[in-house]
């Protein structure tokens, strides 16, 4: 819990000294997606134990939130901010839902959630490539 | 008069008209059955990279780069050197009559 | 026979010693970001650790001095005062990086977070240097630092695409985001030409009493050992480059990095990954540690030995234990360990010229080496990698501070 | 034979071969006109510190004076008791004697031996 605490403190302190450009925002947010995935996919295959995935799924969840938080106090030029916010709030709920369905042991639900957030990451792909090329 | 050798080491000194001469890098011993003699004190630039052993790492570069300049090494005799005042040494000759060691 | 055992048993250690957190860290990152295209910086800074390796052991052989012996007496007290702050601080920090990579495979192992692990897993390096002989250091971790080959497996399985990993050897000019390509290969450069490993090797030369023939021994294992290694290296890259580009994942944690096998070794790969970092984040603080109470005992010329026991070499005991401990502290006040060991890599690089240029005038003694002093070959190569890194590092360094 | 290539800065080993730190300083004497003579050779103290800067030498002093064996001044070994000048410079002394060696065995009685496992210091 402390550990995850002072790294959240630490990566909080990171973007306040330094205010990423947006596109680096963009990138890291799928970044974290992607983390999510894959984390989620080898523990569906039973190869990772269920404290390290969890707790990855909840790094995963809280660094997201951090950096849409970010990118909504200063959205991307020609950005659909709304769009933006429903694919991040999404994946976001996606990761914490599976998080808790570690705890559960529920692997078919799991599953389900880990489809529908490659899904979404395809979809926040396409529209943050869309804002990038508009820069 | 008590001095200490390794803080003698990297003091400039003047020749007898005052002008510079070069820093103090090296003493040139003799060693006796009781005592250890000091013979020469080695002054110059050069005299560092002799300190250093660095001829042979030294002269090819100084090769490639095509300096010819010569670099300073004076081999003073100590009857020559007047340490009666050690943060500044004079020689007791001129610079021209130093010997240039080898 | 005895001389074929101990090349063995020098390319096991070299091997199995090679990776650390700073390789595995900075490989990682390098293939998550730019695919094959930081393969030439692992290349580079190998060559140079296999010309800088061979030097130190053959140093040491001769001359029957360390690196820091010779540094001492021939560039005198106050530079080599100098030399030992800056080297003191930079080997300080790659400590705290490698007990905090210990305490991050426990932690993903266990579930329990890494700052409650800094004291145990200090306590665990101080007690191994404590009781242990060298060549329980040298030989034991190093055998179990092995399981790194698992990182070649890994790579190969994943099916590189060869072609492309061979351009990436060469350098090139990078498309955009050039201050953090640029930060990436010099943490790079400075994860593989690390000087810890030099002054581990000098000594550890002086502990098994090698003279002039083991000359071509040493020449067989720094080549080979080192070769092995920066293959190890370039199998987390190709790796990483696979397994993570594709899902666009930018490595910025252990987290993150413990994923890099699940797909090519299902069943296996995050244990071993697991274990591969335990064991060679092990090695790297014993041998860290192990380099800085050289350097202050060498340097100042107390007795110095891992053979003997702490009572018999009081100071170079304290100093280590002194280290190791204060060593915890960042750890416990909870640091980012990616950035520090990203940071302490880029630190290393630009501090290599304090460490190296004083060894190549060394190298080129004749009192101290007579006839097998370096060749022109030796010297270059050398320089010339040290003043890559030097330089990138000046530029890179403060643009990524700045946040480039 | 070079002083400061051949003899400043050289491991000190005892008749036993013991280590017994460097050459940290020499000390020359001087006279008016009588040829300058190498009497003793320093180990410690504020001697090395004195190397860099004499504040830093100050602050060597006074910190020595706190704390550790409360020996301010450094070890003097005269020239005459120098038995070979090669890859080290070996003295016709016993280490322990001397002085040279009170730092190592405060460290070795106060902090190593009473940390389990440390061994003896006194055990030949």
């Amino acid at each position: 819990m402390r550990a995850k605490l002072l790294l959240l403190v630490s990566v909080t302190f990171a973007t306040a000294c330094k205010p990423p450009a947006p596109a680096e925002q963009l990138d890291s947010a799928l970044s974290w997606i992607g983390t999510a995935e894959m984390a989620g996919a080898a523990w569906v295959r039973h190869t990772t134990p269920d404290t390290y995935t969890r707790q990855t799924l909840e790094l995963s969840h809280e660094t997201l939130a951090q950096i849409s938080n970010d990118l909504l106090k200063s959205p991307p030029t020609n950005a659909d901010t709304a769009a933006l916010n429903s694919v991040l709030t999404r994946s976001r709920g996606r990761i914490a839902r599976m998080a808790a369905l570690i705890a559960a042991k529920n692997a078919p639900d799991f599953a389900r959630e880990l489809d529908s957030l490659r899904v979404d990451h395809k979809i926040a792909k396409q529209s943050f490539n869309s804002i990038e090329s508009k820069q | 008069m008590e001095w200490k050798v390794e803080l003698l080491l990297g003091t400039k000194i003047c020749d007898v008209d005052g002008e510079d001469v070069g820093r103090i890098e090296e003493l040139r011993v003799q060693r006796g059955d009781k005592a250890c003699l000091v013979e020469a004190y080695l002054v110059g630039a050069s005299a560092l990279i002799e300190r250093l052993s660095a001829w042979t790492l030294i002269r090819p570069i100084k090769a490639f780069l095509g300096t010819r300049k010569l670099y300073t090494i004076y081999q003073v005799p100590w009857e020559d050197m007047d340490l009666s005042d050690p943060h500044h040494p004079r020689l007791r000759v001129a610079k021209r009559d130093l010997r240039h060691a080898k | 026979m005895k001389k074929v055992m101990e090349i063995t048993l020098g390319i096991v250690t070299a091997v199995g010693g090679f990776l650390e957190m700073g390789s595995v860290a900075t490989a990682a990152q390098a293939g998550a970001a730019f695919g094959y295209d930081l393969l030439w910086a692992i290349l580079l800074g190998t060559l140079c650790l296999i010309f800088l390796v061979e030097m130190s052991g053959r140093f040491s052989a001769v001359s029957k001095h360390t690196i820091v012996d010779g540094m001492r007496e021939r560039f005198g007290f106050p530079f080599f005062a100098i030399v030992l702050i800056g080297i003191t601080v930079v080997l300080f920090i790659v400590l705290v990086a490698e007990l905090a990579g210990i305490g991050l495979s426990v932690q993903i192992l266990t579930g329990i977070g890494f700052p409650w692990w800094a004291i145990p897993v200090s306590l665990a390096v101080w007690f191994l240097m404590w009781k242990g002989t060298f060549s329980l250091i040298e030989n034991g971790v190093s055998v179990l630092g092995l399981v790194t080959i698992c990182f070649i497996v890994a790579a190969v399985k994943l099916h590189p695409d060869w072609g492309s990993a061979a351009h990436g050897l060469l350098p090139t000019f990078p498309g955009d985001q050039k201050a953090k390509y640029g930060f990436i290969a010099v943490s790079i450069l400075g994860a593989s030409v690390s000087p810890h490993l030099m002054y581990f090797y000098c000594s550890g030369a002086i502990e098994d009493k090698w003279d002039e023939s083991y000359i071509p021994i040493n020449r067989v294992i720094a080549g080979l050992g080192m070769t092995f290694g920066g293959v190890l290296s370039m199998g987390v890259l190709i790796a990483a480059a696979l397994a993570f580009r594709p899902n666009g994942i930018d490595v910025q944690t252990f987290e993150q990095t413990a994923l890099l096998m699940t797909t090519a070794l299902p069943k296996w790969g995050f244990f071993l990954f697991a274990a591969s970092m335990l064991f060679a984040c092990l090695g790297a603080a014993l041998e860290t540690s192990l380099a800085i109470a050289y350097f202050f005992a060498q340097g100042f010329g107390w007795n110095w030995s891992e053979n003997l026991a702490p009572s018999k070499n009081a100071r170079f005991a304290f100093t280590y234990t002194v280290i190791i401990l204060l060593a915890a502290v960042p750890l416990l006040l909870g640091i980012d360990p990616f950035q520090v060991t990203m940071m302490s890599m880029a630190l290393t690089s630009a501090t290599l010229p304090l460490a190296i240029v004083p060894f190549l005038f060394l190298m080129n003694d004749p009192i101290y080496l007579g006839k097998y002093r370096n060749g022109w070959l030796s010297n270059s190569v050398v320089a010339i990698v040290i003043l890559i890194s030097f330089v990138l590092a000046v530029i890179s360094i403060p643009l990524e501070i700045i946040g480039g | 034979m070079d002083l400061v290539r051949d003899v400043l800065d050289k491991k000190l080993i005892d008749r036993e071969n013991c280590p017994m730190g460097r050459v940290d300083g020499l000390v020359m004497h001087v006279g008016e006109r009588s040829q300058p003579t190498i009497t003793h050779i320093e180990i410690g103290g504020t001697t090395p510190w004195m190397r860099l800067h004499p504040a830093i030498a100050r602050l060597a002093a006074r910190l020595a004076r706190m704390w550790g064996p409360k020996r301010g001044e450094p070890v003097k070994i005269p020239w005459s008791r120098v038995m070979t000048v090669g890859k080290d410079i070996k003295l016709d002394v016993r280490a322990k004697d001397t002085g040279a060696l009170d730092w190592e065995i405060w460290i070795a009685r106060h902090i190593i031996e009473r940390i389990p496992g440390g061994g003896h210091e006194e055990e030949e």
